[in-house]
């Protein structure tokens, strides 16, 4: 099986991408069981490889039987099977979601199968993308799969129809800067070494004497990655983007998509071009911009009245502080990157998926639609609690071990930039503490007579939430609490194979 | 886009005017310690690309290395630009579909075919011929410039043609417009396309079944000659480009057409456009 | 002391926690409900009486590791101070619980089901918060502790109750963010963190990053333990049911901060390096300002429960004071007081709580005439406040006694002062509430005492006083693990003790 | 040199055009001459001295000197359909918006959906 997980893996995404929106084309009948099937599939790849890698070693694949680097080769270590563990898994809620048709978001167009189909095609195309991201062991590779997961994120975006299409253009342009970018950056590196795969660049690197040519290939993918992973002050397309997705998707897209990037950036600045010393620079400015990040993104946060536009900022506040794990680079700080992509994403579906199903039924965004609502539907909100609890970091939620993680790393890094980012961290917990808590209490305390504008009687009782977004909200707040008390054994998986890597690439510099 | 919201152009007109230089001094200056334009002896001339260049035509079989490299090398990096054309088919069809939107103001020639007795009649003879090309394009990719990718758009091209002048394709829901279209209804392009990428990936699977990695099309059992078979593969893997390519711009035209001309693109039969 | 690995400090923890779903599902039996709450609070009390026996032979059960963070991992050990509060804390659960069942079902108060899920989750994270073995688990148990108590906290539900929560969450969470950093500080400092007697913190860094660290883990237990400035929550949180008051000031939520403060002082940095780092005078100093500025608050306050919190504000800075001053007898009786202001306090909560189920009336001024009405429930008022001043023969003057004795070995005669004037001061702020309600006539010849519920656990609770007061090592031998507690610290410094004597 | 420099000042002039230019249309459009430059740069890498189109005559053994380097036309190839495909899903993106918000312009646009 160890043979065969690798090309199952990034294969059988973009069979299903095809073959889903095959069948609703062919038989126009519902493609949830068939999608479902391939989302389980992929998770179940993912999990194999995490275990294989974990077990044996990390997995190197040459596609096409040819190695690197003249073949494209991915690459299986501790780091890029837990990231694939987490998007499959994702998906796997995404696709039940999704369910929650269009239909019952109301600014979308009518749901029928084949645009159903559409759909779950897009997400195994958006699943696919990321994957392949994450799997590649190739500069270029990567810049292909970062487009597909794009454009399936543009297509899901506006798939809302009205509002969600200027979102979604707004996305696209900024995405295909951050791409061309990128693109443009790898020009460079392929001009000075001659070659796009990661470990040959790694190895030829250190003996280019190019320096102004180096910084520039390294700002440029520094920025384009940044853009994605919505780098503060590269944020811009993010809360309009979050906020107008439609909610299935949305609760993906807040969870994943983002960090697909972070790790792409951790690959190359913190692995690939460690070595230079450009990319030691950027890296540390890294950590500021994490730091402005995590504050901007709280602030903004608070000031929101709208609960999905609250959660879009907060998001950002999320990336900046993975993105001062990255620029940190040690172990315990890559450790607290990596948990905090789980612990966030995990979080922040749960809390997408529960918040857009609100805004949908309740017919509103503001704070004051959740009024009662713990009463009325006390499990939902339950686990919506969990999961916004780990967002403030309250143990023993998963927010809490990655924020001690990364408030660890902070103070081992020291001086000037470890400091800020301990208080910024600290400050970004303090601030979610508002956040949060004001919708919490609204959900649990307050009745929707508190409301002026509220009417109660149009308001149906009984559940808020449909079968398909409860579900994925309700598993996901089990797994936000799993994952903090039985992380070690992950971490032990993960971090040896980093320090392994950096420490070869470390070795093979002069 | 990170931009204030109004009363923000000058701001960052202002912005532009110190950022734009700056971008375009440090790319040149970036470029200044590049390798020389046309040297042979920079890494890139010399590292990995001289196996393409010289090992290619014996271990593929194709004497196009542009083609070798492209559908073997990295067949993978194929793989996925074809998904990446599939995706924009995908999301057209998606964001384009039956909305709750005003009728657009009919755009100038896209509201009705051009149909009059010359075009019809050059049509005719062209459409043909183009087709046939395409499909000449698609197979000599091997020793000429050329491929699926080519091919495919060609093909397409084709369909546009039919599509200005007799008129625009049926959406395959059963509603049939008033002229007659030929070529393959939406619907049908969108078989197309999901087929050519089913056809791609279900190579690369075909090769893990017979033991080799994904896409490894040695392994295929088609001869005895590896390059030989792998030239077969290429041939099949640009098949299925093609067929996913046509398809696209099939579905990207006739979707943008539509949208340009109706509420949406009616997408089924069992919910009519809302409002 | 050796330790004994065994899993009875999961099972005083755990036991709460178990039935905090069981009570939400049964919700719609209240005696079923309430039996669970019964069963959580005898097991909690049966596994903390069951380790006490390894305490008094100077052994400690301690929980298996589990691993949590790196070198970090959550523990619990019951060590003499852990057992004195959980033993304390399990005690008190069980009169409060009775003592609710009384109180809500006479007012008829909503969200019964929450109110006893949310009071079990509490008292479990206090026995977590009183077993826990290092800063981390400390750290969780006492996050736990202030979510669990927020709904208690805003019971009532009126948009002005809310805003107190809010208060009260603004407080207890930012100060526990800045728990958190601290405890990640020391945590990389230490590794592990595991609370140690004399302290663990001893050159291991420079003097100026540990008195910021102090500093942060002082904000973060001090504003639970209500020191001034960071007391403003406590007075504020009164708008939540009696018992809730009762548990929250006598037991959990305050008490937990106080006791983290003996921690933070005895067993993180220890007594002497608290001296070497110029710590002790200032934490003395806030201390006593808190003590003198609560008092005369509650001087002035007509509203009764309200007057009981400052008084609970002024009460524990005793504590805080035994910590700072920090001679084995200064802290040996600052952790009895624990348990002196806990019996005490709770007395004192559950008449006012009485008043009101009796009579609606929430202010000292319209007590009139009650004492002759209600005799079980003010003569219990009498032990209690009396208590709190200091007469001699209850608790309260065992802890200060000691806290006095403490102090003057170490040269500290301003303390003695400051115990005389707060001492004068309790009973210048509880004497007039007996005056009013035993002297004055009252109005209302309807009033009777109330429910057999409401009556029993402050009469329990004062009778329990009395005999601490008669003997402080009787039942439990609180005294016994306080003095143990506080010879530990001590025989980590013996240059400090032979210093200390004259 | 000089066709890098006018890969970069494309580049330049497609980033400031997709940041500056007032209508939605011109942004994709200037974000096509973006992409361009990127495509130009990569292609100017793949020249080489004295050598032709990398496909093989029917002489002997080829020789690494005597072809373009074959490499980066491929990943134009790639880049060149990313770049179609994205400007077909921004132009189905823009028919959609124009429908529902009747313009194209930024400001007019942001305006409606305040």
């Amino acid at each position: 099986m160890r043979e065969l997980l690798p090309g199952l893996l990034v294969a059988l995404p973009l069979v299903g991408a095809a073959l889903v929106p095959l069948v609703a084309a062919l038989f126009r009948r519902t493609t949830r069981v068939a999608a479902l099937t391939l989302h389980a599939a992929i998770f179940a790849a993912a999990l194999g490889l995490f275990w294989s890698a974990a077990a044996a070693g990390p997995i190197r694949y040459a596609v096409g039987g040819w190695p690197g680097p003249w073949g494209i080769e991915l690459w299986f270590d501790g780091l890029s099977t837990l990231i694939a563990l987490l998007v499959a898994g994702m998906a796997c809620f995404a696709s039940f979601a999704q369910t929650f048709g269009p239909d019952r978001d109301r600014t979308a167009p009518a749901s029928t199968p084949l645009r159903e189909g559409l759909l779950r095609g897009a997400l195994l195309l958006l699943v696919g993308g990321l994957l392949g991201i994450v799997a590649t062991r190739d500069v270029f590779n990567l810049f292909v799969f970062l487009e597909i997961s794009s454009l399936a994120a543009y297509t899901l975006v506006a798939s809302g129809g009205g509002r969600s299409t200027v979102a979604a253009f707004r996305y696209l342009l900024a995405g295909t800067a951050a791409g061309s970018l990128y693109l443009f950056g790898v020009g460079f590196l392929y001009a000075l070494t001659g070659t796009l795969n990661m470990d040959d660049l790694a190895a030829r690197l250190p003996s280019v004497e190019a320096d102004a040519a180096l910084t520039v290939a390294v700002v440029l993918i520094a920025v384009g990655l940044s853009i994605k992973a919505a780098l503060f002050p590269l944020h811009g397309w993010l809360p309009d983007t979050y906020v107008y997705t439609p909610t299935p998707a949305a609760g993906f897209i807040a969870a994943v998509m983002a960090k697909v990037s972070a790790y792409a950036l951790l690959r190359l600045l913190g692995e690939v071009l460690a070595g230079t010393t450009a990319g030691a620079v950027v890296l540390e400015i890294m950590i500021w911009l994490g730091v402005a990040g995590v504050v901007a993104g709280g602030v903004l946060a608070v000031a929101q009245r709208a609960v999905t536009r609250m959660l879009a900022w907060s998001s950002i506040s999320a990336m900046g502080m993975i993105l001062i794990g990255v620029g940190m680079g040690s172990a315990l700080a890559i450790t607290g990157a990596l948990f905090h992509m789980a612990a966030h994403a995990l979080a922040k579906g749960c809390l997408f998926f529960g918040a857009g199903g609100i805004r949908a039924l309740e017919d509103g965004d503001g704070v004051d639609r959740w009024a009662g609502l713990g009463s009325r539907a006390p499990w939902t909100l339950a686990a919506l609690t969990v999961a916004a609890l780990s967002m403030i970091g309250i143990p023993p939620t998963a927010g809490f071990f990655s924020k001690y993680y990364l408030l660890s790393a902070s103070i081992a890094a020291g001086g000037p930039a470890g400091i800020a980012a301990f208080a910024a961290i600290i400050l970004s917990s303090l601030l979610a503490t508002v956040y949060f808590l004001r919708v919490l209490e609204a959900a649990w305390f307050r009745t929707p007579g508190d409301a002026p504008e509220a009417d109660s009687e149009r308001r149906p009782p009984g559940p808020v939430l449909p079968r398909p977004l409860a579900v994925p909200v309700v598993g996901l707040a089990v797994l936000v609490l799993l994952t903090g008390i039985f992380a070690r054994p992950f971490e032990r998986h993960v971090l040896p194979d980093w320090e392994s890597g950096t420490a070869r690439i470390s070795a093979e510099a002069p | 886009m990170g931009a204030p919201r109004h009363g923000g152009t000058r701001v960052r007109w202002l912005l532009g005017a110190a950022a734009f230089p700056a971008l375009f001094l440090g790319l040149v200056l970036g470029m200044a310690e590049l390798p020389e334009f046309g040297d042979p002896g920079s890494p890139a001339s010399t590292h990995v690309s001289p196996r393409f260049i010289e090992d290619a035509a014996a271990e593929t079989g194709a004497a196009n290395m542009v083609t070798a490299v492209l559908a073997d090398y990295r067949g993978y990096d194929t793989l996925g630009e074809t998904a990446v054309i599939f995706a924009a088919g995908l999301g057209c069809l998606v964001i384009l579909a039956a909305a709750g939107g005003r009728p657009n103001r009919p755009a100038a020639g896209m509201s009705h075919p051009f149909g009059s007795v010359i075009l019809d009649a050059a049509t005719r003879i062209l459409v043909p011929v183009v087709l046939l090309f395409a499909v000449y394009v698609l197979i000599h990719g091997h020793i000429s410039p050329g491929g699926g990718f080519q091919g495919g758009v060609l093909f397409g091209s084709g369909l546009i043609m039919m599509r200005l002048v007799w008129g625009p394709a049926h959406a395959g829901d059963g509603q049939q417009p008033e002229v007659p279209a030929f070529g393959p209804s939406l619907r049908g392009s969108l078989i197309l396309a999901c087929a050519g990428i089913l056809g791609y990936a279900g190579i690369g699977l075909a090769a893990m079944a017979f033991g080799g990695e994904f896409l490894n099309y040695g392994t295929l059992p088609l001869g005895s000659d590896p390059a030989h078979v792998r030239e077969l593969a290429t041939l099949g893997i640009e098949a299925a480009v093609f067929l996913t390519v046509a398809g696209t711009v099939g579905v990207l035209f006739d979707t943008i057409s539509i949208g340009m001309r109706e509420s949406g693109v009616p997408l089924g039969s069992e919910r009519g456009p809302r409002e | 002391m050796t330790d004994i690995v065994s899993l009875r400090p999961l099972l005083a923890v755990g036991a709460g926690l178990a039935v905090v779903l069981p009570i939400l599902l049964s919700g719609r039996r209240p005696a079923l409900r309430e039996a669970w709450t019964f069963v959580a609070g005898a097991v909690q009390l049966g596994a903390a009486l069951s380790m006490l026996p390894a305490a008094f032979a100077g052994a400690a059960h301690v929980s298996p590791a589990l691993p949590l963070l790196p070198g970090m991992p959550l523990q619990f050990r019951a060590d003499p101070l852990g057992l004195l509060f959980l033993t304390l804390s399990s005690v008190l659960w069980l009169a409060t619980s009775s003592y609710s069942v009384g109180y809500l079902r006479s007012l008829g108060l909503k969200h019964q089901t929450g109110y006893f899920a949310a009071f079990a989750a509490a008292v479990a994270a206090a026995a977590g918060v009183a077993l826990a073995a290092n800063l981390v688990t400390f750290l969780i148990c006492y996050e736990v502790l202030t979510l669990a108590t927020w709904p208690l906290v805003v019971h009532k539900r009126t948009s002005g109750v809310l805003g107190s929560g809010r208060s009260y969450l603004a407080y207890t969470l930012i100060a526990g963010q800045l728990l958190l950093g601290a405890v990640v500080w020391a945590g990389t400092l230490v590794p592990g963190a595991q609370f140690t007697p004399g302290g663990f913190l001893a050159g291991a860094a420079s003097d100026g990053v540990l008195r910021v660290l102090f500093v942060l883990l002082l904000v973060g237990v001090g504003s639970k333990a209500a020191v001034f400035p960071l007391h403003g929550w406590l007075p504020a949180a009164m708008v939540a049911p009696t018992p809730v008051s009762a548990l929250l000031h006598a037991v959990a939520v305050v008490k937990a901060g106080a006791f983290g403060v003996l921690r933070l002082t005895g067993w993180v940095f220890g007594p002497d390096l608290m001296h070497d780092l110029g710590l002790s005078l200032p934490l003395a100093a806030l201390a006593a300002g808190t003590i003198l500025m609560a008092s005369l608050r509650a001087l002035g306050e007509d509203h009764f429960k309200r007057r009981l919190a400052y008084s609970t504000v002024s009460q524990l800075s005793y504590i805080v004071l035994g910590g700072a001053i920090g001679t084995p007898l200064a802290l040996a009786g600052a952790a009895f007081h624990i348990v002196a202001h806990g019996f005490l306090k709770i007395t004192l909560f559950f008449c006012a709580g009485s008043v009101y189920a009796a009579t609606g009336r929430e202010h000292i001024s319209q007590l009139s005439g009650l004492g002759r009405a209600m005799p079980f429930t003010f003569a219990a008022f009498g032990v209690g406040a009396l208590g709190m001043a200091g007469i001699p023969m209850l608790p309260g003057f065992i802890s200060k006694w000691n806290l006095a004795l403490g102090a003057l070995d170490d040269h500290q005669v301003w303390v003695v002062a400051l115990l005389v004037v707060s001492g004068l001061l309790n009973l210048a702020y509880y004497l007039p509430i007996l005056r009013i309600a035993v002297f004055e006539p009252g109005d209302d010849r309807r009033v009777r005492e109330p429910s057999a519920w409401l009556v029993a656990p402050p009469v329990f609770a004062a009778l329990a006083a009395i005999v601490l007061g008669l003997n402080p090592d009787a039942g439990a031998r609180f005294w016994f693990l306080a003095e143990s507690a506080a010879q530990s610290v001590a025989a980590h410094a013996p240059e400090f003790l032979t210093g200390g004597l004259p | 040199m000089t066709t890098y420099a006018f890969a970069a000042a494309l580049f330049t002039l497609g980033i400031a055009g997709m940041a500056l230019l007032p209508n939605l249309l011109r942004k994709l459009l200037a974000m096509n001459v973006m992409q361009v430059a990127v495509i130009v740069f990569f292609v100017s890498l793949a020249f080489k001295d004295g050598a032709t189109v990398p496909i093989l005559g029917q002489g002997g053994a080829p020789q690494a000197a005597e072809f373009m380097n074959p490499l980066p036309h491929t990943l134009m190839l790639t880049a060149i359909v990313v770049s179609v495909s994205t400007t077909g899903l921004a132009l189905g993106l823009l028919v959609r918006i124009r429908s529902r918000f009747e313009t194209l312009n930024e400001r007019r646009l942001l305006d409606k959906l305040r």
